[in-house]
C-alpha cells in the first residue's frame, strides 16, 4: 500500500537532494527577487544572470498527454490535498506567531503584489469626477524573511542602506498566484518548503525594517492597507518595441511634403561643433520603448473591496497593460507618510484574526469619496455666500 | 461561466507579453490552491427570471466595453455593482436617442444651487459608470447642448418628457438642421405613455440646411434626413469610400460587440436586480414625495 | 580456430514500423539488435524487448532459427510485455544496487526477486544485508537511488547466458541463498541442467529473462522502502523495494 | 478668399433667418476651426449698437489676440477683437468646441464686448450663458449682472 | 458565442482575392470557402485562409442555430454567405439539426505543416464535425496500460480509499462527540 502512495509523491516531488543548498544560498534566488534592486535601467542581456533559477519545465504538455483523463485530475486532487492540508499542519504559523512592534514614521513595511484589473471613475463628496485604478490582491503570501545581516550578503543589497550600526533592512519575498508544482522545476519548487505554501507564480521582494518582519506563509490580504493610506506602486509599462525618435521622444520629425525625401520621421541635428562637439550622453535617440519599471509615488487608496480583495487606488495611469503585475508599497514621500501617523497601519500585516469576531465590511470606502449608496449630491446655499463675501 | 469560456478562446499578440492572459487570471481566481482569496463557485439560482431579448437595448449601458484587452470579470461585476447602487437612489428611467428629457442637476453656481435643463437627447455612449448622453435644444434662438454623465451623483433627478425613437442612433445631424427641429420648450408637460404599449418610432424626416456642415451626412446611412439635394458628384465620391463589405463581416460585428451568450448573462443579472429596484420605486412613488424632494 | 564453425543464414521476417520486411541475418550470431540496426536508429534506441516466433527474446539473444520479429517498446498499444521486462530489468539493477552499495566489510547476500507485478506499484529485492536494525533515512536512500539514476547514462547491456550448473555453483558459491536455488532453476530448463545467467557490466545474477536491452531505458529510479520479511525457505529478510520510470514515458520534472 | 466665400454664405443666411440678429452658423465649421485662434470669427451676444452692426454688416468681430498663454481660448477668456475697423476687448461667453460633462456647448462662439474700463458695452446678453462662468478668476461680476439666462 | 480560438484582431489578407482586391476581396474569398465547406464538409488550403474561413462558418451556423429560418437577418447573411443557393436549404435542414445541442466547436482544423518543395505555405485541412468523410487521424492509441498510467491507477485507488477512510473516522469521531454532548446536555438537564 505504501509503495504506490509513495510512488506518487516521488513522481510530484522527486527527491530532493538540493533541497538545504537552495534554501541558504542566493545563488537559488528567482529572477524576480533581485531583478529591481541589482540593475539601474534596463538590463541588457539576454543571458540569464547566475543566480537564476529555471522555473518551467519544458516538457510538461509532453508529460501530460501520456496520462489518462482520470490520472490527470487524480494528480491535481492529489497536489490540492497535499498542500491544503501541509498548509493547515506544517505551516510555521504553527509554531508559535512571531512578535508583533509598533509602527513608526521610519518602518519599512513589505508591500503586496497586486494584479491590475481595469480604471473606473469614481466621484468624491463634492461631485468632482476621477479616475480610479482597480487593483487585485490575488493569493500572496510571504515566502521569505531574509534578516538585514543575511541580506547584507546578498547582490541586491545596496551599500547606502547601512549606517554605523550595520544594515538597516532585510528583505520579504512575496509570492503571488499558486500553481501546480508539475509546472515548474524542482529547484524552483524547494523554494516554497520553508513557507509550506504551494509554488507561486510570481515572486518579488521588498526592502523591510526588522520591526516589520513578516512570518513565511502569512497570507497577505488587500486590507494590508487602509483606506486612505497612499501607496507607491511600481509595475512595468506597455511593451512597443523598438521605436523612432517621434514615437519615443515625442520629436517633431521633418514636413510631410515640399519636396522632403526620407526626412519624415528622423531626429536631425545630434551634436554641434567647437566644445560642444560630439553626440553628448544621453542623447535622445531610437531604441526599445515601454517594457520598463516605472514607479507612481503617493497614490491615495480611495476605497477596499474585501470580497475580491480589491484596491480603488487613485489615478488613470498606473504603467502597464490590464491584468500586468503591479507591486504595492507604503509610500516613501515625507509628508504623506507622516500623515499615517495618525491612522497607523497594520504592523506587520493585516490578520483576518485581529478583526475578532465581526468580520471586515464588504466595502470599505474613504469619508471623502461619494458612495453610490447615497444621496444625491446637493450644494448648500451657505457655501456661496461665503465664497462672494471672501471675494 | 461564459466570460471565462470567451477569454479562454483569445489569441492575444505578443505585444502584451508582460501580461497575464486573461484566461490565466480567471483560473487563479477560481483554484483550489488560491486558499484564502478563492471565490466560492456561485450557485446558480435556476428560479431568476431570463431577460427580454431586447433588454439590452433599454439598459444598453450595463454592457462592458468590448475592447478584449479592458475586459475583466471583477471590475465589470463591481461596476455594474456601483451602477446598481445609484439606480436604487435616484430613478434612471428608460429612454432612447431621440427621446425629449429633463436633466436637474446641483449646480454650485447655479441659482438656487439647482440646475434643469431639457432637450432632445441626440447620442447616447459609454460603458458602465462612464455612461453617458447630450442633450439638445435651442434657448433664445441659440443652439444649446449639454453632455451628462449617467452616474454623475451631482444628478438629482431624471424626467423623460417625451419617451420615443428615432430612425436613426445619433442625432448629431440636427446641429445642421433648422431650428425647429431641436427646440423643446422648457416648461413641457410629461407626455404619459399607455401602459404595456412598446416604444414609439418617430419616423419624421428632417430636411438639413445648405451646406457647409459639420460632418458629410451624404456618406452616412441615414434615414431620418429628407433627400440632401447634393450635386451628382457628392454621391460619387461617397459610394467610392463607402464599405459595404463591412455590412456582412460576421467576424466583425463578433469581435466588435458582446457576444450573445455573454450578453444574457449580464442581462438577467441585471434584470433580476432591476425587478427589485423598480418594485422599490414604486412604493417610494406611491408614498407620494418624500422629504427629499 | 575450430571454434569458428560455418556460418549459416537464418531468414528472419520482420513486423510493424516502418515497414515489414525479410531479412537474411546469420544463425548463432546474430540478434534482433542488429535486426533493429540494419531497419533504423530510432528500432535500435527505443526497443525494450522483441518478439521472436510470438516468445519474448532479449535483445542480445542470438537467432537459432528462421523466425518472425517483432520490437516492443513503451508505447505499443499492449505494452504489458515490456513493462514486465522493464519491472524484471529493475529488480536485477537493485541487486547490483545492492551489491556496490555497502561498505566492504557488510557482505550482503543477494537472494531473489519474485516474479514482476507492476500493478503492485514496486519491484522487490530480497536479501540478507547483514544489518537486522539497520533503518535508513530518505538520504541514504538517495544515495541508493542515486546509483541506480545514473546508470541511464552509462548505457550497460544486459547480456544472457547459459551456463551449466556446476559452473552456476562454482559463480555462486559465496552466496548461500543462490546455492540452494540453483539446482530447482536447472530443472526447469530445458536441458535439465543449464542456468540462465545475465550480465551487466560486472553484476551477474540468476534470472530467468528476459531484461531489457540496455540501461539507457531508464529515466527516473529510485529506491523507496526497505523492509523486513520472514521467508519461509531462507528464514529472516530485508524487502527492498524501489520505483522507476522509463525514458520514454516522461513524468513531470518537479 | 475661403473666407470672403464664406462670408457670402453668412450673408444670405442672416437674410434668409428668422431671427435676423443670430445668424444659423458661424464661419468655422470644421472641428480644428471651432477654438478660438487669431482670425477667427465670433459672435458678439450683447445689445451693443457696434455688435448689432457688426452682424447686420457680414463682417463679424474678428479675435486678433487671445490673452492667455495658450493662444485658444476659452469659456471666460480674456481676447482682443477687431469689429466695425475698432480694437475691443471681449469676454468669451460660449464656445463651439466640445465641453466637459455638465458644461454647455453652443452652435456659435460668443462674445460680449467690454470698455477699456472693464464695463460691459452693452447692457444686456441675449442669449444663455454657463453658469459655470460664475467660478471663473476674474472680473466677470459686471459681465454676469447683465446676463439674462443661465445654463 | 464561438467555441474556437479567435485572433482578436482579422488577419487583412490583401491578396486572397487575387493581388491587391482588398478587403472585398478578402470577404469573397471567404465567402468561396465557407460555401466550399458546407458543400463538401471538408475542405484544404492555406492555414490562414482556412482558418479565417472557419470563424465565418461557425458563426454562420451558430446565427442559423440561434434565430433559425423565419429571422430575417439571418436569412440575409445565408444568403450572402453561401454562393450556391441550395446550401442554404442544407444549413437550415441539415447542418442546424446535426448541432442541435452540441457543446463543442462545429469545425474542427487540423494543420498539415508547410508545402516542400517550393516556398513555404502552411497548408490546412478544415472539416465540418460528423461528416462522412474518414477521419482525417487514426484511432488514438490506448494509454490505459502504459506503466505510468498503470502506477498512477494503483496509487489513485489506494489514495480515495485512505481519503475516505479517513473523512469517515472523522465523522465517525463528530458524531461521537455529538451525542456524547447530546448526553451532556441531557444529564445537564435532568439534573
Amino acid at each position: 500500500m505504501a509503495a504506490p502512495m509513495k510512488s506518487v509523491a516521488c513522481l510530484i516531488r522527486g527527491t530532493c537532494f538540493l533541497q538545504n543548498a537552495i534554501l541558504h544560498d542566493t545563488r537559488f534566488m528567482p529572477r524576480a527577487c533581485t531583478h529591481l534592486q541589482i540593475t539601474r535601467g534596463r538590463r541588457r542581456t539576454c543571458r540569464p544572470p547566475s543566480w537564476f533559477v529555471r522555473t518551467r519545465t519544458k516538457s510538461h504538455h509532453l508529460n501530460q498527454q501520456e496520462l489518462t483523463a482520470e490520472n490527470k485530475g487524480f494528480l491535481t486532487e492529489y497536489v490540492e490535498d497535499f498542500y491544503t492540508k501541509k498548509f493547515e499542519e506544517t505551516s510555521p504559523l504553527k509554531d508559535g506567531p512571531w512578535e508583533r512592534h509598533e509602527w513608526h514614521s521610519h518602518t519599512f513595511r513589505t508591500g503586496v503584489l497586486a494584479v491590475k484589473i481595469g480604471v473606473i471613475p469614481q466621484w468624491d463628496n463634492q461631485g468632482r469626477k476621477f479616475h480610479t485604478t482597480l487593483l487585485q490582491v490575488l493569493d500572496n503570501h510571504v515566502i521569505r524573511y531574509v534578516p538585514p545581516p543575511v541580506f547584507e550578503q546578498s547582490p541586491a543589497f545596496k551599500s547606502h542602506w547601512r549606517n554605523r550600526n550595520g544594515p538597516k533592512y532585510g528583505s520579504v519575498v512575496v509570492g503571488a498566484l499558486s500553481c501546480d508544482p508539475q509546472l515548474f522545476t524542482k529547484e524552483y519548487n524547494n523554494l516554497f518548503t520553508e513557507a509550506g505554501v504551494p509554488p507561486k507564480r510570481k515572486l518579488t521582494r521588498f526592502i523591510v525594517t526588522p520591526n516589520a518582519a513578516v512570518q513565511p506563509g502569512t497570507p497577505l490580504f488587500a486590507t494590508h492597507f487602509k483606506v486612505g493610506d497612499y501607496v507607491d506602486v511600481q509595475a512595468k509599462t506597455i511593451g512597443h518595441g523598438f521605436q523612432g525618435v517621434v514615437k519615443r521622444w515625442g520629436f517633431k520629425g521633418g514636413p510631410a511634403s515640399h519636396g522632403t525625401t526620407k526626412w519624415h520621421r528622423r531626429p536631425g541635428s545630434m551634436g554641434g561643433g567647437r566644445e560642444k562637439s560630439g553626440v553628448w550622453k544621453g542623447k535622445k535617440m531610437p531604441g526599445h520603448m515601454g517594457m520598463d519599471w516605472r514607479t507612481l509615488r503617493g497614490l491615495k487608496i480611495w476605497r477596499i473591496n474585501t470580497k475580491y480583495n480589491v484596491l480603488y487606488v487613485h489615478g488613470p495611469c498606473i504603467p502597464g497593460p490590464n491584468h500586468c503585475y503591479v507591486r504595492i508599497m507604503d509610500t516613501t514621500l515625507f509628508y504623506r507618510k507622516q500623515a499615517m501617523e495618525d491612522q497607523p497601519p497594520y504592523m506587520p500585516t493585516f490578520f483576518p484574526e485581529d478583526t475578532g469576531d465581526s468580520d471586515l465590511p464588504e466595502e470599505i470606502v474613504d469619508e471623502k469619496l461619494f458612495s453610490f449608496k447615497e444621496p444625491s449630491i446637493r450644494y448648500e446655499e451657505e457655501a456661496s455666500t461665503t465664497k462672494k463675501a471672501k471675494r | 461561466m461564459n466570460f471565462s469560456l470567451f477569454c479562454s478562446a483569445l489569441v492575444v499578440p505578443c505585444r502584451f507579453s508582460n501580461t497575464l492572459a486573461t484566461k490565466l487570471v480567471e483560473r487563479h481566481r477560481k483554484s483550489k490552491l488560491a486558499s484564502h482569496t478563492r471565490e466560492e463557485a456561485e450557485t446558480k439560482d435556476t428560479t431568476v427570471l431570463t431577460a427580454p431579448r431586447d433588454y439590452k437595448f433599454v439598459y444598453p449601458e450595463f454592457l462592458p466595453d468590448p475592447t478584449w484587452w479592458k475586459r475583466d470579470r471583477i471590475r465589470e461585476k463591481l461596476e455594474r455593482e456601483d451602477m446598481m447602487r445609484r439606480r436604487s437612489v435616484i430613478e434612471i428611467p428608460e429612454f432612447y436617442v431621440g427621446t425629449v428629457m429633463a436633466v436637474e442637476s446641483s449646480d454650485k453656481y447655479a441659482p438656487g444651487k439647482k440646475n434643469r435643463f431639457v432637450g432632445i437627447c441626440i447620442q447616447r455612449g459609454g460603458h458602465g459608470l462612464r455612461a453617458g448622453f447630450t442633450l439638445r435644444n435651442v434657448i433664445d434662438g441659440q443652439g444649446v447642448e449639454v453632455q451628462y454623465d449617467l452616474y454623475n451623483p451631482t444628478i438629482i433627478r431624471l424626467e423623460v418628457l417625451k419617451l420615443e425613437k428615432r430612425l436613426d442612433d445619433e442625432l448629431l445631424y440636427l446641429r445642421d438642421a433648422p431650428q425647429e427641429y431641436s427646440t423643446v420648450p422648457f416648461d413641457m408637460e410629461p407626455v404619459v405613455l399607455p401602459p404595456g404599449i412598446a416604444v414609439p418610432i418617430n419616423t419624421m424626416k428632417v430636411k438639413l440646411g445648405p451646406r457647409p456642415w459639420h460632418e458629410r451626412w451624404e456618406r452616412q446611412e441615414l434615414k431620418g434626413v429628407e433627400d440632401l439635394g447634393l450635386p451628382e458628384r457628392f454621391y460619387k465620391r461617397a459610394a467610392e469610400v463607402a464599405k459595404p463589405w463591412q455590412k456582412h463581416d460576421l467576424m466583425r460585428d463578433y469581435r466588435l460587440a458582446i457576444n450573445e451568450d455573454e450578453t444574457e448573462e449580464i442581462m438577467t443579472d441585471v434584470y433580476g436586480k432591476m425587478q427589485g429596484i423598480e418594485t422599490q420605486q414604486k412604493l417610494r412613488r406611491r408614498q407620494g414625495p418624500g422629504p427629499a424632494k | 580456430m575450430a571454434l569458428i564453425t560455418r556460418i549459416e543464414k537464418v531468414q528472419v521476417v520482420h513486423h510493424g514500423p516502418p515497414e515489414d520486411c525479410t531479412l537474411l541475418m546469420n544463425k548463432d550470431l546474430s540478434t534482433p539488435f542488429s535486426v533493429a540496426m540494419h531497419i533504423g536508429e530510432l528500432l535500435m534506441t527505443r526497443s525494450v524487448v522483441a518478439l521472436v516466433n510470438g516468445e519474448p527474446w532479449d535483445m542480445h539473444k542470438p537467432f537459432t532459427e528462421d523466425c518472425e520479429l517483432q520490437f516492443l517498446h513503451f508505447k505499443d498499444d499492449q505494452p504489458d510485455i515490456p513493462n514486465q521486462v522493464f519491472w524484471r530489468s529493475c529488480s536485477f539493477i537493485l541487486g547490483s544496487i545492492l551489491e556496490r552499495a555497502f561498505k566492504e566489510e557488510i557482505h550482503v547476500e543477494l537472494c531473489s526477486f519474485p516474479r514482476p507485478n507492476v500493478r503492485s506499484g514496486s519491484f522487490v529485492y530480497d536479501a540478507d544485508l547483514k544489518l537486522p536494525d539497520w533503518k535508513p533515512t530518505s538520504a541514504e536512500l538517495n544515495c541508493l537511488s542515486r546509483i541506480g539514476a545514473k546508470l541511464q547514462h552509462d548505457d550497460i547491456r544486459f547480456e544472457r547466458l547459459d551456463v551449466d550448473i556446476s559452473v552456476a555453483l562454482k559463480m555462486f558459491q559465496d552466496n548461500r541463498f543462490k546455492i540452494l536455488q540453483i539446482p530447482s532453476i536447472a530443472a526447469q530448463s530445458p536441458s535439465g541442467n543449464s542456468v540462465p545467467v545475465y550480465r551487466m557490466g560486472d553484476h551477474v545474477d540468476i534470472t530467468r529473462g528476459p531484461l531489457m536491452s540496455s540501461t539507457q531505458h531508464i529515466a527516473r529510479y529510485s529506491v523507496t522502502t526497505v523492509s523486513d520479511i520472514d521467508s519461509p525457505d531462507f528464514g529472516r529478510l530485508k524487502r527492498i523495494q524501489g520505483l522507476a520510470i522509463p525514458k520514454q514515458l516522461p513524468v513531470s520534472d518537479a | 478668399m475661403a473666407l470672403l466665400c464664406r462670408a457670402t454664405v453668412l450673408q444670405t443666411q442672416t437674410h434668409l433667418c428668422t431671427n435676423a440678429i443670430v445668424p444659423l452658423r458661424n464661419f468655422s465649421v470644421s472641428s480644428p476651426l471651432q477654438q478660438i485662434i487669431k482670425l477667427s470669427r465670433l459672435q458678439v451676444v450683447d445689445n451693443s449698437a457696434i455688435g448689432r452692426a457688426a452682424a447686420i454688416s457680414g463682417r463679424p468681430a474678428k479675435c486678433i489676440h487671445v490673452y492667455n498663454k495658450k493662444g485658444v481660448g476659452t469659456l471666460g477668456d480674456k481676447i482682443l477683437v477687431a469689429i466695425k475697423g475698432q480694437k475691443k476687448k471681449a469676454y468669451i461667453v460660449g464656445v463651439k468646441q466640445k465641453q466637459k460633462p455638465f458644461v454647455p456647448r453652443f452652435d456659435s462662439n460668443n462674445i460680449v464686448l467690454v470698455e477699456e474700463s472693464g464695463m460691459p458695452t452693452g447692457t444686456r446678453i441675449r442669449v444663455p450663458i454657463p453658469s459655470m462662468l460664475r467660478g471663473k478668476e476674474g472680473d466677470f461680476t459686471k459681465i454676469l449682472s447683465i446676463a439674462t439666462k443661465f445654463i | 458565442m464561438l467555441r474556437i480560438p479567435i485572433k482578436v484582431t482579422a488577419r487583412k489578407l490583401p491578396h486572397a482575392g487575387g493581388r491587391g482586391s482588398g478587403p472585398q476581396g478578402r470577404i469573397n474569398k471567404m465567402r468561396k470557402l465557407v460555401t466550399a465547406l458546407i458543400r463538401h464538409e471538408r475542405i484544404e488550403g492555406q492555414y490562414q485562409w482556412v482558418d479565417e474561413a472557419r470563424g465565418y462558418a461557425e458563426r454562420l451556423i451558430l446565427e442559423a442555430q440561434r434565430n433559425g429560418d423565419t429571422h430575417k437577418g439571418t436569412m440575409e447573411m445565408a444568403d450572402y454567405w453561401l454562393l450556391e443557393k441550395d446550401l442554404v436549404h442544407k444549413l437550415f435542414k441539415v447542418l442546424v439539426p446535426r448541432y442541435t445541442n452540441y457543446p463543442a466547436s462545429f469545425t474542427q482544423l487540423w494543420s498539415l505543416g508547410e508545402t516542400f518543395p517550393g516556398r513555404p505555405v502552411p497548408m490546412a485541412v478544415l472539416e465540418l464535425k460528423g461528416n462522412p468523410w474518414p477521419p482525417v487521424v487514426p484511432k488514438e492509441r490506448d494509454q490505459r496500460n502504459s506503466l505510468v498510467n498503470i502506477l498512477l491507477d494503483q496509487a489513485r485507488k489506494d489514495y480515495r480509499q485512505q481519503k475516505y477512510e479517513s473523512i469517515a473516522a472523522l465523522e465517525l469521531n463528530k458524531q461521537s462527540e455529538q451525542q456524547t454532548s447530546n448526553i451532556d446536555d441531557s444529564s445537564a438537564s435532568t439534573s
